[in-house]
């Protein structure tokens, strides 16, 4: 396969390429926020004392990291309508990939707030902030220094996961590489391309998180025996 | 040459697209089976060696082919031009069209209705289907699917798309699992279409020996019993669903 | 300004605090001392409610601890507290520390807090070190940042454990000068220390504690000099031989 | 109609019990030996030897940032080219110890890094060897860091085991579109599939969160 | 015992140890001071290799470090090293920590080692401690654990980087007690410390750093009645003081 290699057959590609990566970026960078943003939901309702509140947020989280995305994506778009709900695919991507992260960034925000330690908690708490305060003032700006890391991680992987919503018609990055092995035959220089795009992506997330990092003045931990 | 070598091996390694009734499917025992896994099983039978099937899902179907994993592949595949620069494509076994679908009960019933726009029409990636659909309906939205016919019956049914563009014989096979009368297909035909094996351009004797193959069950009748079983009737279903 | 009337604290199966009684005046310095474990931190912890108390009465600045209508946020903000371990919000800047709570606690206009937060680091001998970070600063340094943003507040009240503690030797003095300096104005303070120096220049009262309870209160004259109970007497030959 | 298709699924079953047993199979064996490649690997990044840290760093990258199936697909159908020609099986299982073990490594280091220095120190400052310190000292106590996001990981890598199905493998997704082919209620094939891994892994989450709980336990819980 | 021949370190553009000339003789007890930042743990890191020096020689029990017919591993079984910190393993018991290194550096048998393991333990007065991990023991008991882990491979020189430092005021007396002991039975030690009291009753040497360089050495009574240089004195005088 690779010894006919066609770059050309990829440079008349690209502009499928182009627009499948905007998507993919736009797509992931929607989504993302939206993970965030459920993560956030989740996480402040599994730290609340009511069992009310932390029961449902438990069961979702563990419902969603125990499923593949696929049955998730199944769900939404195939599962809604017979409940009488059609949403766009596009939309229907972007919030499977959001619901399906946010479970797992709310473990990683609980796993950063629960690494604040008990002295700088107590000292908001003596100082005579409220519940809200401290969590905004004191724990949140910490938490998100440990989290960045696994944050990263996780954008990395719902990055790839996008993929997925090729499978309901939203074309996006992946797609255009299947597009030139189901056109042309050429699977190698399909798939290779996608992966040399997806790589971009990941450096870019990458320095991204260190820029981050380093704007938030943390600093690197020197590996060490 | 490749005919030695599947001798010598005794078997006759096929890649097959489970597409869905009724060229590809795995039925309920769990068993694969299909009209073109019958004509592959013939094949190996006049060949006087065992076949295997290596099911891919669609990803992997063409780097199996290419990378010689496989003898050959068997599927309702169109043979175009662009594809035959790349593989070696047989004679075509039988010819289709295109069709357009919708449901029963919905608004989309004439291809005129399917003009208009904004319609949303689902067809599969990078199937012909999704070729002929934007020449045939230039106004309209194409969502193109991944997965296999069925999800397009699936997506019109669930009102994701207004209609579906596939393959007559597949959609016919395949809305065999919906309550009868579900959908209506329109009796225009979009475009001829044949469908073809494919194989390796350095598999020149295998190419050569299955033009004749298709030739002989063509002249035999063997070739019209198998379409007429699968694919211009519904008797597959009694035996098979 | 403080009073315990038969209090009662337990950790699970722990009697932590046994039936403690204790009051403090307005404007006196109480030092407590006492072997590690003996409840000292959760005896002052309880004052500002970083613990609840199981019975018994705490009153602190007028207000009954437990009762509903006690606003514990609002207290809090009458009382300083500063820790062991500093807990200098790593995050922010030794100004932006000190002036955190008036701000968005006391909702005092941000020129001014930080007008009067400039003026307190400088007070602690910290002129020059608005702008660092706790990483950029020494022990004793982080430690008198925690009292100025303390003192930032205006409290009524303050309470410390063991503050120098975690210090360098050399570090320790310059934290002391600072709390002798507040005690000399006249706050109301509570100090758990074994510095026996700062006992003897600042304290009105010392409370030895033990398994709990208060065993022994006097002033550092008796205390030092005369401990009535054994346990005080071996407390104290421990801690002043070396 | 939801009867009969159940009906029809029923007679499934064998299919989909292979699919499982597919799935748990390749699951199971990449992620034993992902794990102890992936524990090399850690323990060599954290090894001081600055060209093997980066050579290590960039391979991880590498593995993390470019789509799994890619990776299946250089395996299965390129290394021919070189000469190594593998099984669908073998190359699954390259495949996914090779995924597993990045993933583990950054891990295992992260856990290492976490042991305080003085704790090294005391090791060496007793005249332990290299491999002594990590054995008796380092790797006890990275352990206590790494077991929770361990197991939570290798339910991500279960759940990764699906792409196998492009270089012909069947397991519990890939029954999951045969099916559908038949019976063409994807929601209900696709649940049927999801319980399938929540079957697996749910275990494995309650695993994780246990070890968790009692790791915090020990540090004491913070109170908010 | 050990030698300091001009011995210099830098970290970076920082000059941590200049110009170092210092000799401990056997069964010599040296006590080291100065203030914080001054090199102090720098200086007794470098003696078993946890720093590796720029310039000059330092030679222990007759070997220069860094030569290649040097075997530090080897060497540093020869060296017991107490940390401010404990450093005690916190993943196996008292028992398990003392007996650790001889099992597998000195390769002595399992029985044997524990054999003299609980004796060692024993004689830091923790004969009822051996199963208990360190997070069940005080901060002075683990310190002991420190001390008895070292004496149990029979080192021939021992290193004390301010061991009661982070202890509880009331644990620093059975720590100093400990050590007191083995330097009685004729260990040659160097010791980084702040107390006075332990410098006066056993040191024969101590050592004034300040800013990287030794200022001042000489014995207790010379230094503490009569420091010859300002800094010396000044920090004298806040360590005592309070
Ligand atoms: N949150 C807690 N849960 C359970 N037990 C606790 C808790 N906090 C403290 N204790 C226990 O209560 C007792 C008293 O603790 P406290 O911290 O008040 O002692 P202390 O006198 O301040 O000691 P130190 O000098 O070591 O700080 C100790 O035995 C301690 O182990
Ligand atoms: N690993 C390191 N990298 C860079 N600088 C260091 C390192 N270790 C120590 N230093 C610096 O070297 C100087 C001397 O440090 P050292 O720890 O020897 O001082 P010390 O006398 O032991 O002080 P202390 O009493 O605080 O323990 C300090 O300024 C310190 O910041
Ligand atoms: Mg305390
Ligand atoms: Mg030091």
């Amino acid at each position: 396969m690779l010894e006919n290699f066609s770059f050309r057959t990829i440079v008349e590609y690209l502009p499928l390429f182009g627009q499948g990566f905007a998507a993919t970026l736009w797509l992931s960078i929607v989504s993302f926020a939206g993970a965030l943003a459920v993560g956030i939901i989740l996480c402040a309702m599994n730290l609340q004392r009511s069992r009310l509140l932390q029961l449902p947020a438990k069961i979702y989280i563990d419902a969603i990291r125990a499923t593949p995305l696929l049955a998730q994506l199944y769900f939404l778009y195939f599962g809604l309508p017979r409940l009488g709900v059609v949403l766009p695919e596009l939309f229907v991507g972007i919030l499977a990939l959001a619901l399906n992260s946010g479970a797992y960034i709310a473990e990683i925000i609980r796993a950063g707030i629960l690494s604040i330690s008990r002295g700088q908690v107590e000292a908001g708490i003596a100082s005579g902030m409220t519940y809200a305060q401290r969590m905004r003032l004191v724990i949140l700006p910490q938490a998100i220094r440990v989290t960045i890391p696994p944050l990263l991680g996780q954008a990395i992987v719902l990055v790839k996961d996008s993929a997925l919503l090729s499978l309901i018609s939203v074309a996006e990055l992946t797609r255009a590489g299947q597009l030139l092995a189901s056109d042309r035959f050429m699977p190698a220089e399909g798939f290779l391309t996608t992966a040399a795009c997806y790589l971009v992506l990941y450096y870019g997330l990458k320095s991204l998180a260190v820029f981050s990092a380093r704007w938030l003045g943390v600093r690197p931990i020197g590996s060490r025996t | 040459g490749t005919l030695d070598d599947i001798t010598k091996r005794g078997e006759l390694r096929v890649a097959v697209q489970t597409q869905g009734p009724p060229f590809s499917m795995v039925d309920a025992a769990g068993k694969r089976t299909g009209s073109s896994v019958e004509l592959a099983e013939l094949m190996a039978k006049e060949m006087g060696v065992k076949i295997t099937f290596q099911d891919y899902d669609w990803d992997g179907l063409i780097p199996a082919l290419l990378s010689g994993k496989a003898d050959l592949l068997v599927a309702d595949m169109t043979p175009t031009l662009a594809r035959a620069m790349k593989v070696a494509f047989t004679k075509p076994f039988m010819y289709t069209g295109s069709a357009v679908f919708a449901k029963t009960d919905s608004k989309f019933g004439t291809m005129d209705a399917c003009k208009a726009k904004g319609t949303k029409i689902a067809v599969l990636l990078g199937a012909t289907g999704e070729k002929v659909a934007k020449e045939t309906f230039p106004d309209a939205e194409i969502k193109s699917y991944k997965g296999g016919g069925p999800l397009l019956l699936d997506a019109v049914n669930n009102g994701q798309a207004d209609c579906g563009v596939n393959d007559v014989s597949a959609v016919k096979g395949q809305q065999a699992a919906y309550p009868a009368g579900s959908f209506t297909i329109m009796p225009e035909v979009l475009s001829k279409e044949p469908l073809a094996f494919a194989t390796r351009y350095d598999e020149q004797d295998l190419l050569v020996w299955m033009n004749l193959f298709l030739d002989q069950v063509a002249l035999d009748g063997r070739l019209q019993k198998n379409l007429d079983y699968w694919v211009n009737s519904e008797d597959w279903k009694k035996d098979h669903q | 300004m403080i009073e315990f009337r038969g209090v009662n604290k337990w950790f699970g199966a722990l009697h932590v605090l046994k039936d403690i009684t204790l009051s403090v005046e307005p404007r006196e310095v109480v030092v407590v001392c006492g072997p590690s474990g003996s409840g000292k931190s959760t005896l002052i912890r309880c004052i500002n409610g970083l613990e609840t108390i199981k019975d018994g009465d705490l009153v602190v600045d007028g207000q009954r601890l437990g009762d509903r209508a006690t606003n514990m946020t609002e207290l809090r903000t009458e009382i300083g507290f500063v820790f062991q371990a500093f807990n200098l919000y790593p995050h922010k800047t030794a100004l932006e520390n000190v002036t955190l709570a008036p701000i968005h606690v006391r909702k005092i206009a941000r020129a001014e807090a930080e007008a009067s937060g400039r003026e307190m680091l400088a007070k602690v001998g910290l002129g020059d070190k608005f702008n660092a970070y706790p990483s950029e600063l020494s022990g004793g340094q982080q430690q008198r940042v925690a009292i100025a943003r303390c003192l930032c507040m205006r409290p009524k009240i303050m309470l410390f454990d063991e503050p120098t503690s975690a210090l360098d030797p050399e570090m320790i003095s310059e934290v002391l000068d600072v709390m002798v300096g507040v005690a000399e104005e006249g706050m109301t303070m509570m100090v758990v220390t074994h510095e026996m120096g700062f006992a003897r220049k600042v304290a009105q009262r010392v409370v030895f504690m033990d398994a709990g309870a208060v065993v022994e209160t006097g002033t550092p004259e008796e205390f030092f000099s005369d401990p009535k109970t054994d346990r005080s007497r071996a407390f104290l030959s421990k801690i002043l031989r070396h | 109609m939801i009867w009969f298709q159940l009906q029809s699924l029923m007679g499934s079953y064998p299919l989909a019990l292979r699919g499982l047993g597919m799935t748990i199979a390749l699951s199971g064996i990449s992620l034993v030996l992902g794990t102890i490649l992936g524990f090399a690997l850690g323990v060599l990044r954290t090894s001081g030897s600055r060209w093997l840290d980066s050579a290590i760093g960039l391979w991880v990258d590498l593995i993390r940032g470019t789509p799994f199936l890619v990776q299946i697909f250089l395996i299965f159908f390129i290394l021919p080219e070189l000469g190594i020609e593998l099984d669908a099986f073998t190359a699954g299982i390259i495949a996914l110890t090779n995924l597993a073990a990045c993933f583990i490594c950054e891990i295992v280091a992260a856990g290492i890094r976490s042991v305080p220095t003085g704790q090294v120190e005391a090791a060496l400052a007793s005249g332990l060897s290299q491999w002594q310190r990590m054995r008796q000292v380092v790797l006890p106590q990275a352990m206590r860091v790494s077991l929770p996001p361990l197991v939570g990981q290798y339910v991500l890598l279960i759940k990764d085991s699906s792409v196998v199905s492009a270089i012909g493998l069947t397991d519990l997704t890939r029954v999951g579109w045969l099916v559908v082919q038949r019976v063409p209620n994807g929601l209900l094939v696709f649940a049927i599939v999801g319980i399938g891994y929540f079957v697996v892994c749910y275990p494995l989450i309650l695993l994780a969160r246990r070890l968790e709980r009692r790791m915090s336990a020990a540090h004491g819980e913070v109170q908010l």
